[in-house]
């Protein structure tokens, strides 16, 4: 069983090496390989699944050791894999989820020039992420951590001569770097403290440390929020994520909905010890949470473009999420489990998003569809399905994993509970609102489009089967993922043994929390309907609100990247060339210059006259001999 | 003479009476031990009987004969006294002590014989120039008297006139340039300076092309040698006037406080201001003649104006045999004044060696730019000359063993680089020649490079042996000076090769003439000796260390 | 009388030949000033064999003597060459060479 | 540890020297003769240094294929060779590095046209891949000397075979015509020269003044380090603090220029940027390795006192390279610049590996010189090819390169983010481990030197962009994608990239213990973790 966690990562990694360099001669299989390998990837984690399921809870957990990979006297770091409940289940999630997106790929990139490449892209995303997952130490993790954003990086830029792709995929790399720093700093704070750097060392100790170390655990810990904020596009470092949208849409269902930027809520439900330890880190983790959750869904309102607005929602899905892992083991069984419901029809959502741009010319302004339900009717039931799982709508994934979250909230008690609570629910009014925005723009309405740049009318069609089956899966997934997980709460006895659970006791009751939600819900829906529903909705977005257009503009958190960072940087970096050229080299060759300067004019003194010639000698003795009597003076 | 007979007449008229003088001792001398210099004079004499009895045909191949057994004879004569232990065991003072035989005199004397072997080479070079009327001609002028340009030189030159009269003047030089640094007594010391002078006076003016700056180089360096000699004579004068004697064992002992005292003596010892005096005089005379700042200025002009030939000549043998004496004076006479001498020196030195590389930087003629160089290198050599030991001795013969012959092979390429107009000296000339001839640059550069003191040529063995004498003396400070300088000089020696190797030829460009053996063998030796003593040091600086002792 | 005046004395005429040597144009002149300075020394080193009584001083003074001639005759050879090419022995004439 | 009978250390760095000769004798006709001597010369040279890394017992001596020799007594100089771990492994790196170099570089140096006339005996050819010899043997020997003095004279000696290949052989891709070509280049030759002829001079003082230390306390002077190092445990040699202090500063001031360290930086921007491709690798990933490994073998152990006294100014100099090196690089217009700022930054982490005095620190700083030798390799290497091209070397001549050379421009991705130390590529595990050296001692400082590694993002990825995506430029159209030559030149690089970022325990196994007698040298200890929590 060991042998096949490595098999695991081994299978895409595989696919990947062979379609990146076999070349033009694997164009036209690529993509069957690469789909093909990463089923055997799903296949290899259903068994491991399965003989987990065989094990007593508190021995599922499988490790199996490769190799030392970095060996310095006591800097021993191995490639070693560990797999627990925790990690299973985003096994099963991205390989699972991940083995649609291929097989909707296959339709979708069909006309693509570069589709082997795309999907060796694939592979090699869902090897660097199943590394992420599965690693048993935070080093190999990084790596994993890293390799999944070079992924992201080639797949947002994979149509490379669009330079808006190629600036989003820069953006996008540069901003999970600085998150990456927070990555690093932690692991050399644990290595200085613990000496090692393995889930196995680190966790238990941090668990039992003392006071002593209390601060170095809060620093460990306020870096690994930094490094969740820069992979799950979290407020501050969330502007990535809009421009991510450059990249075919497989890859924003899969890497940029679905798995990639959850990272950051593993990241810190794997490091829930550590987290324990640190409460103040607790607290910015749920603040971070709480603001990215209401900034994500308030951009979600505003934007026109379908996949900005499903970015801005996913941003703020991925708030909840890391909110309640902020609650600690109160919240933490429920991050996941919204994270997987989240993966389920957010990757459906995208899908369908994308089966809406494949029937439109890959317009992707809502305010050029309109009443597509009639020409489009899987994609619109399948989206629709995701639309009332994502809102909450009872009975739908969304709907228990999302519930859940806002009672931990408030269960966390006290005023910070009744905050963080509010936000939540605040929330989902908003995510009612946007959600709705965009179905009613999309499939409602009368058709609203136009022929794009090269006159194209656009002929809207539903897509092949090829990409509607996994959106069907998808869609199943979304309905009743939610129930399966919470009949008898059976997610929390799975994940407990890892991440720990505790009731929290809650202020205000069960019923109360669903009922808020769900009055504030419909509240939601309603508004939506009224704004969008009754009246057509104009072809040109309205001038609209300040905050709409703050919204439309990222709340202008960009603009402030842009002349804060950007500008700034550009300024420092000319003025350093400047000084470069002008003082360091200056200063050397103004040495060389003044040499050659004051050879210049000693030059001079040999004027060619005999008797100045004889002067100097003259001169020269008459210094010698006073200078040797005066020696004999002193 | 007898002084006593006349001395009453006289001494009436003195206040002080001076007792009656002792006779003269009749004179012996060590013809054995003094073989070397005897041949070369021997020969110098021969070669002026040349000069009268032989038909003007026959005279250019006697005389290099001559010139090159006479030299080749003196070389063996030294290698003979220095195995039969004359330089170490049985060193001692020759000549009713007017002349030492020891280790750095055997050292120096042989340095100076096989340089001036080599000079003898480029000396007879007779291919570089066009023949004219169908003779070849060497580089000398066809008849020194004539006016430049004027009727009798066309005359002289169409009749096949040569000056063969430079290889008995280059033997006579030698001939003092080996009792300089052996001499013992300061009248010695005087003589044999006027005696190697004046011919290179008379060789400066005798150059075939550019006569105009040949004269003028002679009358510079004609009246400045002149100017300088009288301060040493005026020192010596002083020097014997205070320990009335010019013995350099007497002056050591006198200073020591040895002597044994007349009242005389007694009297001029009061007063140190005759020594110092005097000591500061002499030291300026030696340091003209090795070319130390602010004594260098005749220099850079006489090394442009001169003879190529001559010019390598006497920047190599002049050097060795200037810094041969200041050696011997400072270390036999002076070791007991070092504390009034030291930190002068210290001053010369570092003046030499910053103003000679500084100056350089900025010049734009080979010629200049190696008289620069050498000024500086004067420099260096002086900082092994201050360290007061064994090793400091040691360091600079070795020093000056490598420099000359760098110098020599240095000055033999400037004369293969010609145009029209003789040798292209000017550097924009040396554009591009590494494309042209990469044999000859790549030698050039080999020269500059041990010039610049690159490890792996002699040059930069020598500097590291001065160094590290002057470091291990303490003067730490002169060789930090040393190392800028270094780096100041390196930047004009790198200037060159850039220029040959590394900008576009000229089309008008000088070529590179092809020389005769005799020169090729002049550079040859040049670049060997410069890798022989750059790649395996040891034997040559344990027979520098074995000379390294004064005999007293 | 004291026979340091004449060591005064012998000082003076060196002096007053190297000022010559400095301000005096004409080579032949130079030269002369030259041959005074070393006569001064000849005067210092009899003035010192006197006073030390021995005949060093006076020997080395005719060793000068020759040796002054012998400049004289090579001085005043390149001077005449120098002289008939340029029609002038000014020094400050000759100086093609500088820099 | 392997029979010292024969004396392979001297041959591995005779054979290339051989070579050398060999390669310029070669007629001028024969240009292909010529380059495949050269080749033959290196590939020999290669097999050996390989055999010295394999044959090298880890838990052996300290000194490995020792050679003792007295070469000039009275200089103290001996001809001492010997191999511990990281010479062994910059041996091989060297000598790995120079036949790709010379692949890369394989036309460079052929005249335009046939020379005839006046300069026929011109033979550029030739002299190209003799010199690139001649640089390899001196630097091995650098590596391999374990006499100071010994070390010094190649230290110097190489600078004359890299000038020429400096000013001799510039980058024909140069913006203002050939004429300010050969000025800009003989500037950029002649500034090389004298910086680290300087460096080189202050060193000699220093060295000198080693001489007269070791001299009057030793009797005779000595340059053998095992003398010295033996002499100073026995006491019989003591320096003086201050005395230490300046020749430190001596040897470090060298050691700086040649690294280089910022201030000492600027000569390299035009070196790299002048010279071709090859050559620039051969300056920043051989000769100036030089310079960081002397730093490690002579600083540390001759000076352990002085060099502990000026860690702190030497880790904040350190610091300021690494980011100064980043944002001057992100600054450039031109491509070979660029990397050479890069280099710059690298060369930054290096030193504060090494000063930072923890086993993972020197550890990294060894693997970072080998990595970061190979990686710039294949950056360099193919940005040559890439402006060899278009025949220029600046950025915004560029444009949409993947579009019509994919390979190419996949090779320059993988280049560039070993730049940017990504793992999986050999560079992160050795960046990764300076780092925490580094933190281990000096938490701010480690922790101001990571944001290094988002301004290596930045350049590279800039670059990147700018040069490879976008649409296609004019006068990038119908450029031709990487030949077979080239492929040869890249592919073993990327895939020593891999291998090494994957696997680099072979290597690491090698330099730990060598490692170990350098700290034991300076009497360091790596600092204890606060917590131990090893199980």
């Amino acid at each position: 069983m060991e042998t096949l966690i490595g098999l695991l990562v081994a299978a895409p990694l595989l696919g990947a090496a062979v379609l990146l360099i076999g070349g033009r001669r694997l164009d036209r299989s690529g993509h069957l390989l690469g789909t093909l390998l990463a089923l055997v990837s799903f296949a290899f984690a259903v068994v491991l699944f399965a003989d987990m399921l065989g094990k007593s809870a508190d021995h599922r957990t499988l490790t199996s050791t490769l190799f030392t990979w970095v060996p310095v006297e006591s800097f021993q770091a191995q490639v070693g894999f560990q797999l627990d409940q925790l990690s299973m289940t985003f096994v099963l999630l991205i390989t699972g989820v991940g083995s649609l997106i291929h097989i909707y790929s296959i339709g979708y990139m069909e006309h693509d020039e570069n589709r082997r490449k795309f999907f060796g892209f694939l592979n090699l995303f869902l090897a660097a992420m199943l590394l992420l997952v599965l690693a048993d130490n935070y080093f190999l993790l990084y790596a994993g951590w890293e390799g999944v954003g070079l992924a992201s990086y080639l797949l947002i830029g994979f149509w490379q001569h669009k330079p808006s792709a190629a600036t989003a995929a820069k953006k996008a790399f540069l901003v999970n770097r600085v998150g990456d720093i927070g990555l690093s700093v932690a692991i050399m704070l644990m290595f200085t403290t613990f000496g090692s750097f393995t889930f196995a060392d680190v966790l238990p100790a941090a668990a039992k440390a003392g006071s002593a170390q209390h601060a170095t655990i809060t620093g460990i810990g306020f870096m690994l929020l930094l490094a969740a904020c820069g992979k799950s596009a979290q407020v501050p470092l969330q502007s990535w994520l809009g421009d991510a949208m450059e990249g075919p849409t497989p890859v924003s269902a899969l890497i940029h909905a679905a798995t990639m930027v959850t990272a950051g809520v593993y990241l810190i439900t794997r490091s829930g010890a550590i987290f324990n330890a640190a409460p103040d880190a607790q607290v910015a983790v749920v603040t971070v949470g709480a603001v990215t959750l209401l900034f994500g869904a308030i951009v979600g309102c505003a934007k026109d473009d379908i996949k900005k607005a499903l970015a801005g929602s996913t941003m703020s899905q991925i708030g909840y999420m890391i909110m309640a892992a902020g609650l600690g083991p109160i919240g933490y069984v429920f991050a996941i489990m919204h994270l997987v419901t989240h993966g389920f029809f957010k990757a459906g959502l995208f899908l369908g998003a994308g089966s809406v741009m494949h029937g439109m010319n890959d317009e992707v302004d809502m305010r050029r569809y309109g009443g597509l339900r009639k020409f489009m009717p899987i994609t619109f039931v399948t989206f629709g399905l995701g639309y009332l799982a994502i809102i909450g709508f009872p009975g739908l994934s969304g709907f228990f994993s999302k519930d859940k979250i806002i009672e931990a909230a408030f269960a966390k008690g006290g005023t910070e509970g009744w905050i963080l609570g509010g936000c939540a629910m605040l929330g989902a009014a908003i995510t009612a609102f946007y959600m709705t925005r965009v179905m009613l723009m999309t499939f409602f309405g009368e058709k609203r489009w136009v022929p794009d740049a090269e006159g194209h009318e656009p002929h809207p069609h539903e897509s092949p089967s090829v990409m509607t089956i996994p959106m069907i899966i998808l869609a199943f997934g979304s309905v009743f993922a939610g129930g399966l997980f919470s009949l008898n709460s059976r997610f929390v006895h799975w994940l407990e043994p890892v991440t720990g659970y505790s009731e929290g006791d809650s202020p205000v009751s069960t019923g109360a929390v669903t009922a808020g939600t769900l009055v504030l819900l419909v509240v939601g829906v309603g508004i939506a309907w009224l704004m969008y529903g009754r009246r057509p909705v104009p072809a040109v977005a309205p001038r609209g609100s300040l905050l709409t257009r703050a919204a439309r503009r990222d709340l202008l958190q960009d603009d402030f990247n842009h002349v804060v960072l950007v500008r700034g940087g550009e300024h420092l970096t000319r003025s350093l060339v400047y000084l470069d050229h002008s003082l360091v080299d200056g200063v050397v060759n103004g040495t060389a210059a003044s040499v050659g300067g004051l050879s210049g004019r000693l030059r001079k003194l040999q004027n060619g006259y005999v008797r100045s010639y004889a002067v100097s000698m003259l001169g020269g003795t008459a210094v010698v001999v006073a200078a040797t009597l005066l020696m004999r003076a002193v | 003479m007898s002084a006593s007979a006349i001395a009453p007449s006289v001494h009436s008229l003195w206040t002080t009476a001076a007792p009656a003088t002792e006779k003269f001792p009749t004179p012996h001398i060590e013809y054995a031990q003094l073989s070397p210099t005897l041949i070369v004079f021997g020969v110098a004499a021969l070669g002026v009987l040349v000069e009268a009895f032989l038909p003007r045909k026959s005279r250019y191949t006697a005389q290099v004969g001559l010139a090159v057994v006479g030299l080749a004879a003196a070389f063996a004569a030294i290698v003979a006294l220095a195995e039969k232990g004359y330089g170490t065991t049985k060193a001692h003072i020759a000549a009713m002590g007017a002349v030492a035989v020891d280790g750095p005199a055997l050292f120096l004397q042989g340095t100076i014989l096989l340089v001036a072997l080599v000079a003898v080479f480029t000396f007879a070079e007779r291919r570089l120039d066009p023949k004219a009327h169908g003779r070849h001609v060497d580089s000398f002028a066809a008849q020194g008297s004539a006016v430049p340009g004027g009727d009798q030189e066309r005359a002289a030159v169409r009749a096949g006139f040569t000056t063969t009269e430079v290889f008995p003047l280059l033997m006579f030089a030698v001939g003092g340039m080996l009792i300089f640094p052996a001499a013992n007594d300061l009248l010695t010391l005087f003589v044999a300076l006027e005696v190697f002078s004046l011919p290179l006076y008379i060789l400066c003016a005798l150059a075939r092309r550019n006569r105009l700056m040949s004269q003028e180089s002679a009358v510079k360096y004609f009246l400045l040698g002149a100017f300088s000699s009288a301060f040493l004579l005026f020192g010596i004068a002083l020097l014997y006037g205070y320990a009335g004697t010019v013995s350099y064992s007497g002056i050591a002992s006198v200073i020591d406080g040895t002597a044994k005292t007349t009242p005389a003596l007694a009297s001029s010892t009061q007063n140190d201001a005759l020594l110092l005096i005097g000591l500061a005089m002499v030291t300026v005379g030696l340091l003209f003649k090795v070319g130390a700042v602010p004594f260098h200025m005749w220099t850079p002009d006489v090394y442009q104006g001169a003879p190529t030939p001559v010019t390598g000549f006497m920047a190599a043998a002049t050097k060795v045999a200037a810094f041969g004496a200041l050696l011997r004076l400072l270390y036999v006479v002076l070791p007991g004044m070092r504390w009034d001498w030291r930190p002068v020196m210290w001053g010369v030195a570092i003046v030499t060696m910053v103003i000679g590389a500084v100056i350089a930087v900025t010049q734009t003629d080979v010629k200049r730019l190696l008289a620069y160089s050498s000024i500086a290198h004067a420099g260096f050599i002086l900082a092994g000359v201050i360290a007061i030991d064994k090793s400091g001795v040691s360091s600079v013969l070795f020093y000056l063993a490598a420099y000359s012959f760098v110098t020599l092979g240095a000055f033999a390429v400037v004369t293969l680089v010609r145009d029209a107009g003789g040798e292209a000296t000017h550097l924009s000339r040396w554009a591009g020649l590494g494309r042209r001839s990469p044999l000859v640059a790549a030698v050039f550069a080999v020269f500059l490079l041990a010039f610049a003191g690159i490890p792996l040529t002699s040059g930069f063995a020598g500097k590291f042996a001065v160094f590290k004498a002057a470091a291990q003396g303490g003067a730490m400070p002169l060789v930090i000076v040393g190392v800028i300088s270094s780096a100041i000089a390196a930047f004009f020696y790198i200037r060159v090769i850039v220029l040959m190797f590394f900008s576009e030829p000229k089309a008008d460009g000088p070529s590179v003439a092809v020389p005769s053996p005799l020169t090729s063998t002049a550079i040859a030796v040049g670049v060997a000796v410069t890798v022989v003593l750059g790649l395996a040091p040891q034997y040559f600086l344990d027979l520098a260390d074995k000379a390294g002792v004064f005999v007293r | 009388m004291n026979p340091a005046n004449y060591l005064y004395l012998a000082a003076l005429l060196f002096t007053i030949g190297a000022a010559g040597v400095l301000i005096r144009r004409n080579a032949i002149v130079v030269f002369m000033c030259v041959e005074l300075m070393l006569n001064a020394c000849n005067l210092a080193f009899v003035t010192f064999s006197r006073m030390h009584g021995n005949l060093d001083g006076q020997v080395i003074a005719f060793f000068t003597m020759v040796v002054a001639a012998a400049e004289v005759v090579v001085g005043l050879a390149i001077i005449v060459s120098i002289f008939r090419s340029r029609h002038s022995a000014s020094v400050d004439d000759a100086n093609l060479m500088k820099l | 540890m392997a029979d010292s009978s024969f004396p392979i250390l001297t041959v591995t760095a005779a054979l290339p020297a051989a070579g050398a000769i060999v390669t310029a004798a070669v007629p001028a006709a024969r240009k292909a003769a010529a380059r495949y001597t050269a080749l033959a010369f290196s590939l020999g040279t290669l097999v050996l240094s390989l055999i010295t890394l394999f044959r090298f017992d880890p838990q052996g001596a300290r000194y490995q294929f020792t050679e003792t020799h007295t070469w000039v007594k009275s200089f103290g100089l001996h001809y001492d060779l010997g191999v511990d771990g990281i010479g062994a492994v910059m041996v091989a790196l060297t000598a790995l590095l120079i036949p790709f170099v010379m692949l890369a570089g394989w036309h460079d140096a052929d005249p335009l046209e046939d020379v005839t006339g006046p300069n026929r005996r011109w033979r550029p050819t030739q002299g190209f891949f003799a010199l690139i010899l001649a640089v390899e043997a001196m630097v091995v020997l650098s590596f391999e000397a374990t006499d100071v003095f010994l070390f010094y004279i190649f230290f110097e000696a190489m600078l004359i075979p890299m000038y020429f290949l400096i000013g001799g052989f510039g980058d024909r891709a140069h913006a203002g015509g050939e004429e300010e070509a050969s000025r800009q280049r003989s500037y950029a030759a002649v500034k090389f020269l004298l910086y680290n002829l300087a460096g080189g001079l202050i060193m000699l003082a220093a060295v000198i003044g080693l001489y007269a230390a070791t001299a009057k306390q030793l009797g005779t002077g000595t340059f053998a380090l095992q003398d010295i190092l033996n002499a100073r445990a026995s006491g019989k040699l003591d320096l003086a603090t201050s005395t230490e202090r300046w020749l430190f500063l001596g040897f470090f001031f060298a050691f700086a220029v040649k690294a280089p360290l910022w201030p000492l930086h600027t000569w390299l921007p035009n070196a790299m940027g002048e010279s071709t491709a090859p050559v620039a690798v051969l300056i920043t990933a051989v000769v100036d390795k030089v310079g960081t490994f002397a730093m490690l073998r002579f600083c540390l152990q001759l000076f352990p006192e002085a060099s502990k006294w000026a860690t702190p100014v030497i880790m904040v100099l350190a610091v300021i390279s690494v980011l100064y090196g980043a944002l001057l690089a992100v600054g450039q217009r031109d491509i070979k610049r660029l990397i050479a700022y890069a280099s710059v930054s690298h060369f930054g982490f290096i030193i504060l590996g090494i000063f930072a005095m923890t086993s993972q620190g020197q550890s990294g700083a060894t693997l970072y010189m080998v990595n970061h030798g190979i990686s710039t390799a294949a950056l360099m290497l193919v940005a040559g090819f890439l402006i060899s091209r278009r025949g220029s070397r600046l950025i915004a001549d560029f444009g949409g390169v993947q579009k019509v050379a994919p390979v190419l421009a996949g090779t320059f991705l993988i280049g560039g983010l070993a730049t940017l130390s990504l793992p999986g590529l050999a560079p992160f595990v050795s960046e990764f481990l300076v780092l925490v050296g580094a933190f281990s001692r000096y938490p701010a400082l480690g922790i101001i030197a990571t944001l290094g590694i988002v301004l290596a993002a930045l350049y590279v990825l800039v670059l990147y962009q700018r040069t490879m995506t976008g649409p296609v430029k004019a006068g990038v159209a119908g450029m031709s994608d990487l030949k077979a030559r080239e492929l040869v030149v890249v592919t073993p690089l990327i895939a020593l990239l891999l291998f090494l970022g994957v696997y680099p325990k072979p290597v690491a196994d090698i330099v730990n213990p060598s490692v170990q007698h350098t700290l034991s040298d300076v009497h360091k200890t790596d600092p204890k973790p606060a917590l131990e929590a090893k199980k």
